[in-house]
């Protein structure tokens, strides 16, 4: 059953078409893999179906209901939850207002001490517990990550778009949050995830969907993908001999 | 009817045009929103009475001194005062907040000195009183004067920006201030002049000022309020767009005043500036 | 030519200052043997400029004579000092009414000289009657100062209304009417504020009774800087006269453009700020026929002494207006302690029973109002003479038409 | 109890009038006002850094209504009349304004004011022909002391309410990060709009319960800008995002306002611009955040 | 020419370059080549003056370049075209190009420069009133190395220069810098596109997490797996 369906979506910044008539679908509790070079239009297309930038063309389906058109903060509300490419805390905020904020202000809007059990419990998933009353900025990069991971559970989200969320960790560290993410699989949220480092996407997504100058060069099974000249050319380059 | 209206507020626009030139340099430049730009021009136009009544240098050659010295005085303020702002501010954007603040104590910090030093009277002076016909229109030369040193400064500053190396520097600044050191533009140092060369300008519109028209020590904000809507109305940062927002202002008052009702022409000022900060908050002859 | 003089206000402001730090010294002795007497008027704000001509430089000329003459005449014979206690009212009515409190109940003076300005007294009447003082307002215009009276029998009002001026100057027009010397249509503009619309609505009627005809008939915001527009249309409008209910302001950007522009009307009549010393500079010279609110008997020797005297002390002249009032009330004020000491009941009675002998002439008051007052001055031989009323001592006849700029 | 303490305080400033005479019940006026507007004035800018200098705007409309309606309705109707007329202007300007950003808002906020007082003048001097309105009502010193108390109290006892509700939280993220509010379902402009008509609800109350004090109200007297940046400076002071925070700031400066003004009378607005820049220049975050960086970098001393 | 030791940058307590030495010789042209966020652009910047390092050393012929701010580099003959171009986009291209000529050093040779730039970018020659924002993503990156150009330059530096095109015009790109490199310029280049880099450059470096993995000479890395590696991990190395 597909959950997400993105189609002919397009979005132009003057002369620059950063995402080109893309179009693909995500199924009800997959896990799918974004990739592509720098600059090749994923964030923005991550940005598209969250709503923090209006598409200029095409049309954004969640369950059947379009996203298109709608505000971040009603997409929010859909069940729509993401973490940002530049980590984005909330420096002011203690660590369990940051991951109340969408238990409160999103589709289920708890409040009290529900809205506290949430957060709780979302910091529990991510190992940040025990701080739950620190603030927010003067948390390591990595539970700075992972705070911005509890936000975004704590929003019960059905869609969750990561971008770059495993960017920056070491070894050990990565090896801990790839098997956060594959938990969250496990209890049933559908994710789109844009990653470099590809032994995450290896280890997490049977697919991936490929981007390249705005265009989608790709969408098959991760272990095509990765031996597809197209892709492999996107991110090496062509080659040219000069 | 309809030209003397053009006259009248072709005029009037001038020195409401010289008036925002200074402050549209100093906040596209320097990034200061300065709420203080009134009494400097304020400072500016006493300082050219005391130097026409009290050491009989005439106002002409006056402006000759206060610009100079106003170019002093903002090198001096944005050095003392504002720099550890914008240093202290870096990207967080806190410097408009900081300097609007900062600069509103320096509004009541030179409204006090003048009020000590100058006294709470009306000051004025007669210099060039009499009327000049333009278009069958009499037009007191003083103001003519002071519109013609509107078009020039306005045309020499308008040249500058464009046509010189300096110009060029500025307006690298106040467009993309940090892509400017990749060529080795100290922006610091450029936001410095920018200011300076703001409040050298400030200086002449007060001492334009003082040659035709009664003021007082408390004055200041009426200067500033004016100013400010010229600057958003042009675009700010933008010397072209304050010259023909001036106008523009000058035009509108005049018309509003013969046409609909005196009493609404503050009123309008504000409804156009409120408008266009709604409207188009990057100016009408802002790009974009 | 000059309104502007380093050394007068240097000598004004250090004046001022000693006056400032003669505060703490009173506060802290309050003798028997002084009198204290305090005021908060504005040294900055908008309200600045007026206090600054008219009620400040009066406040410390009187308080420097009367001390140089060995102090206050009490009933008992016995000389007192005046003690002041001064504060700065920031030009806002809330500043104002706490200042008055402080000063009615902290420093406990004897007596509370009024603000500038209608607003300010109005703020502070209720106040100053629940404390029990006097308050002998000068400068304050308002018809409504019978009702006042009633309202706050120690309240004083000391220099007209709206209507009164309006007919006094309807009245001059008249004349120079019926005597064909001008034709029947009149160009008028007025301050969009209090004082501007007491004016103009006293004057609409008063001019439609006498056949006039208000041909431009326009309001302006406070603030307004420029004239030009406006002079235009009042040029325009074939009115021979041409009446501004102004602030000084734009009395004086009014004058500078009628000039520059050559706008020559058979009257020209401003508001506040035509009896300003400073006027003669700021018409260039050419002040003589202008008409405007106020004047004085500037052939009576106490005024020319009392010009005098208060150039020296001061450093600049007063206005021709309010100001020769507002120190003839303290000369009032002097002479009523004398006869019944410093309890304002008592003198409050006696204010408004009394005979003064005053700079402005023997001073009677009716029912706590000063009416005889002059309505219309006009510039001439370089001094503000009163010429309306017409009937009242000393009065000059206008001179109009107003010769050519 | 931590009620206790605010409500003793409260019930000893309820009482303090008969204990001081009339000028320190003119002063406990005058800083409870100012107490007031700065708490009004931060339960919008305070968590948003939205800067409004809309203050009189909202302040001077106030003090008119009721200089307009209290010879024809009863006191506390006046009351109400400000109150919504307040809150139906904030609406307007609000869905006009809260798009703009920055230093545009301030300069926005900053015109409005003047921009308001024009029309009433405008209006007052062609449509009803009389400008200066006075306001004859049997109010006394004390009667406006009690119920700026009352609306000082009501309006912290309100932010403290909002800091615990949901507009709180979500005035809070939109303060750190509006795009963060955005993805989390907070719909920003009706949380702005909501504590942007509560503020200015607020700010208009003040204006119309501290008219009486003068009589003649007139548009030049009671839009005086200077109140919107007194308000702006005091709340940031002390704080403007911390409850308590508006009103440490608010009573100090009043007083060394007032200080100033009456022993440097000539020389008061040297001194109060000198203060002002040097409370951007020394305390940039307001003296609470001050006092705690202080107690952070003891304790990192003593650790 | 350039020596880079022991270079530590840190953004909070994120580690983005641990301890990073590297060295480039005169004439020489040198890629650094990585993944996504493991440190290049940090490398870079630090060189370029654009970020604060915390530890290690930057030296640039006797010069250390930690001490000098950021406007000064350009004086002394650094150029950095840094990621996302920081060109003027309000101005011409002119503007951007004269602008290019603001450092004393580079004022005597304006004409000879400019002539030289619009050869290499002919298409700057016909544009060259045309406000640089408006123009096309690789329009703009021609920009901005035609105007680090024009500040007559030693060492220019170069910071994915290729990101976010149209490959039709990451080939153009390519080869205007193949040209720039036969004239004796020393070039660092920081690229995601490994194979156009290192067709071109000399030396490459290797980073991965904030940490060089690798150097050689570009002929010998385009055949090494673990180019491909940094890039894609594990299984791709196999296929190519």
């Amino acid at each position: 059953m597909t959950l997400l369906s993105i189609s002919s979506a397009t979005k132009k910044f003057g002369g620059l078409t950063a995402v080109d008539n893309v179009s693909f679908n995500v199924a009800k509790g997959e896990i799918i893999g974004m990739l592509g070079p720098n600059g090749s239009g994923k964030t923005t297309l991550i940005n598209l179906i969250s709503g923090d930038l209006p598409a200029t063309s095409g049309r954004i389906t969640l369950a059947g209901d379009p996203l298109t058109g709608k505000r971040a903060d009603q997409i929010a509300r859909t069940g729509v939850a993401r973490t940002f490419q530049l980590v984005r805390i909330l420096p002011s905020l203690s660590l369990t207002e940051n991951v109340m904020i969408p238990a409160v202000f999103g589709a289920k809007a708890h409040w009290g001490e529900t809205a506290r059990s949430v957060a709780r419990d979302a910091l529990l998933r991510v190992g940040l517990a025990d701080r739950a009353a620190a603030n927010a900025g003067q948390l390591t990069y990595i539970d700075q990550k992972r705070l911005e991971l509890a936000r975004a559970l704590a929003a019960e989200p059905t869609l969750l778009l990561l971008d770059e969320w495993l960017a920056g960790l070491n070894p050990t560290e990565l090896a801990e949050g790839i098997a956060l993410i594959r938990s969250l699989t496990d209890s049933g949220i559908t994710i789109l995830m844009v990653e470099h480092i590809m032994e995450a996407v290896r280890a997490l997504c049977p697919r991936v969907v490929v981007m390249n100058s705005g265009r989608l060069i790709a969408d098959e099974t991760t272990e095509t993908a990765l031996t597809d000249p197209h892709v492999i050319a996107a991110y090496l380059g062509e080659g040219h001999d000069a | 009817m309809l030209l003397t209206t053009l006259v009248l507020g072709l005029v009037l626009g001038g020195t409401y045009a010289l008036l925002a030139l200074g402050l549209t340099l100093q906040y596209g430049i320097a990034r200061i929103m300065n709420l203080a730009y009134g009494e400097i021009t304020l400072l500016a136009a006493f300082i050219l009475v005391f130097l026409f009544q009290g050491l009989g240098i005439p106002p002409l050659a006056a402006l000759v001194l206060i610009a100079p010295a106003g170019y002093g005085l903002g090198w001096l303020l944005y050095t003392v005062m504002m720099q550890p702002l914008v240093a202290r501010s870096g990207s967080s954007g806190r410097l408009d907040v900081d300097s609007i603040l900062a600069t509103f104590g320096l509004l009541f910090l030179i409204q006090g000195v003048l009020l000590v030093t100058f006294g709470a009277n009306f000051t004025s002076i007669s210099y060039l009183d009499r009327g000049i016909n333009i278009l069958g229109v009499s037009v007191a030369l003083n103001r003519l004067i002071a519109f013609a040193i509107c078009v020039v400064v306005g045309t020499v500053l308008v040249l500058v920006l464009a046509r010189t190396r300096w110009g060029l520097n500025l307006r690298a600044v106040a467009q993309t201030p940090a892509s400017a050191p990749l060529v080795g533009i100290d922006v610091n140092r450029v936001a410095r002049q920018g200011f300076a060369l703001g409040t050298a300008l400030a200086a002449v519109g007060g001492a334009s000022i003082a040659m035709y028209q009664t003021f007082s020590a408390t004055d200041g904000v009426v200067f500033t309020m004016k100013a400010l809507v010229i600057v958003i109305m042009g675009g700010v940062g933008n010397v072209g767009g304050a010259l023909l927002a001036g106008l523009a202002l000058g035009l509108v008052e005049t018309f509003v005043a013969t046409a609909i009702d005196p009493g609404l022409t503050l009123a309008a000022t504000f409804a156009i500036f409120l408008g266009v900060l709604l409207w188009r908050p990057q100016g009408l002859f802002g790009k974009g | 030519m000059t309104d502007y003089n380093r050394r007068a206000t240097l000598r004004a402001f250090s004046l001022g200052l000693a006056a400032a730090l003669s505060v703490s010294a009173s506060v802290a002795e309050a003798a028997d043997d002084t009198v204290t007497i305090g005021y908060a008027v504005a040294r900055t704000g908008p309200n600045a400029t007026g206090a600054g001509i008219t009620t400040i430089p009066n406040y410390e000329l009187w308080v420097k004579t009367v001390n140089e003459a060995g102090g206050l005449a009490m009933p008992d014979g016995t000389k007192r000092m005046i003690e002041v206690v001064e504060y700065d009212d920031r030009s806002s009515n809330e500043d104002l009414v706490r200042a008055i409190e402080r000063l009615a109940s902290q420093d406990k003076v004897d007596i509370i000289l009024p603000p500038w300005g209608t607003g300010s007294n109005l703020a502070i009447a209720p106040l100053m009657d629940r404390f029990g003082y006097l308050q002998l307002g000068v400068t304050n215009v308002t018809d409504k100062a019978p009702e006042f009276v009633e309202r706050w029998p120690r309240s004083f009002w000391m220099l007209g209304g709206g209507h009164d001026y309006a007919s006094g100057l309807v009245e001059m027009l008249s004349a120079a009417h019926d005597a064909g010397i001008i034709n029947n249509e009149v160009a008028v503009v007025s301050v969009a504020d209090g004082f501007g619309i007491d004016l103009i609505n006293g004057a609409r009627p008063a001019f439609e009774e006498a056949g006039f005809e208000l041909v431009y008939d326009e309001s302006y915001p406070l603030g307004t800087s420029d004239f030009a527009a406006i002079m235009n249309e009042a040029q325009n409008s074939g009115a021979d006269s041409f009446v501004a209910f102004s602030y000084p302001p734009g009395s004086f950007g009014m004058t500078k453009t009628a000039q520059s522009m050559g706008f020559n009307p058979k009257v020209f009549f401003i508001g506040v700020g035509g009896a300003f010393p400073i006027f003669p500079g700021i018409a260039d010279g050419k002040a003589d026929g202008v008409l405007a609110i106020g004047g004085v008997n500037a052939d009576s020797g106490a005024i020319q002494e009392y010009f005098a005297r208060h150039t020296e002390v001061v450093g600049n002249p007063p206005d021709s207006w309010a100001s020769a009032i507002t120190y003839a009330s303290l000369e009032m004020l002097e002479q009523a302690i004398a006869k019944v000491g410093v309890d304002n009941d008592a003198l409050a009675e006696e204010l408004n029973s009394g005979i003064f002998d005053t700079i402005i002439g023997e001073v009677k008051l009716e029912d706590n109002q000063l009416r005889d007052l002059w309505w219309v001055g006009q510039w001439q031989d370089g001094a503000f003479k009163g010429v309306n009323p017409a009937d009242k001592e000393g009065a000059a006849d206008p001179d109009i038409p107003k010769p050519e700029w | 109890m931590k009620l206790l303490l605010p409500l003793v305080a409260l019930a000893a400033l309820a009482y303090a009038p008969n204990l001081v005479s009339d000028y320190g019940l003119g002063l406990l006026i005058g800083a409870v006002t100012y107490v007031t507007l700065a708490n009004g004035w931060a339960l919008f800018s305070g968590h948003t850094h939205y800067v409004s200098l809309a203050t009189v705007a909202f302040y001077g409309t106030g003090a008119y209504t009721v200089a307009v309606l209290n010879e024809t309705l009863p006191y506390p109707l006046v009351l109400v009349a400000a109150a919504v007329i307040g809150a139906t202007m904030a609406l307007v300007v609000g869905l006009s304004t809260l798009r703009l950003a920055g230093v545009y808002f301030v300069i926005f906020t900053f015109g409005l004011a003047e921009l308001v007082r024009q029309l009433i003048t405008w209006y007052e001097v062609n449509i009803t022909g009389t400008l200066g309105r006075y306001i004859f009502l049997d109010v006394t010193a004390r009667d406006i002391y009690w119920q700026m108390l009352a609306l000082g109290a009501a309006t912290i006892a309100l932010t403290a309410y909002v800091h615990r509700s949901r507009l709180g939280l979500a005035l809070r993220v939109i303060g750190d990060d509006e795009v963060v509010a955005a993805h989390s379902g907070i719909n920003l402009a009706r949380s702005k709009l909501i504590a942007f008509v509560l503020s200015a609800t607020i700010l208009t109350l003040v204006g119309a319960v501290a008219s009486p004090r003068s009589v003649y109200v007139e548009p030049a007297i009671v839009f005086n800008p200077t109140v919107s940046f007194l308000t702006v400076i005091m709340a940031l002071l002390g704080g403007a995002n911390r409850l308590w925070g508006p009103a440490l700031g608010a009573v100090p400066l009043f007083l060394i306002f007032e200080w100033l003004s009456s022993n440097f009378p000539d020389t008061y607005p040297i001194f109060l611009g000198l203060l002002f820049i040097a409370v951007v220049f020394a305390l940039p975050d307001g003296v609470l955040a001050g006092i705690e960086r202080l107690r952070a970098s003891r304790k990192e001393r003593t650790a | 020419m350039l020596e880079v030791g022991n270079l530590t940058v840190r953004y909070g307590k994120h580690v983005a370059l641990d301890e990073v030495s590297i060295t480039v010789g005169a004439g020489e042209m040198v890629a650094i080549l990585g993944a996504n966020g493991a440190g290049k652009s940090s490398l870079l910047g630090s060189i370029g003056g654009r970020v604060r390092p915390e530890g290690g050393s930057i030296r640039y012929s006797e010069l250390d370049l930690l001490s000098l701010p950021q406007h000064e580099l350009v004086e002394r003959g650094i150029a950095l075209v840094p990621e996302g171009r920081g060109i003027f986009p309000g101005l011409s291209v002119s503007d951007n190009l004269a602008l290019g000529a603001f450092p004393a050093r580079a004022r005597a040779g304006v004409v000879s420069n400019r002539d030289e730039v619009l050869a290499l970018f002919p298409k700057l020659a016909e544009r060259r009133n045309q406000i640089a924002g408006t123009m096309s993503g690789g329009e703009q990156q021609m920009v901005a190395i035609g105007r680090a150009l024009m500040s007559a330059p030693e060492l220019l530096l170069l910071d994915e220069p290729s990101l976010g095109l149209a490959p039709i015009v990451v080939q153009e790109v390519f080869a205007a810098l193949a040209r720039i490199r036969t004239t004796g310029l020393t070039v660092v280049i920081v690229e995601q596109n490994a194979r156009a880099t290192l067709a071109i450059a000399d030396r490459a470096y290797l980073i991965q997490a904030g940490r060089i993995t690798g150097s050689g000479p570009a002929g010998t890395l385009r055949t090494d797996p673990a180019v491909v590696r940094a890039f894609l991990g594990g299984a791709a190395m196999e296929q190519t």
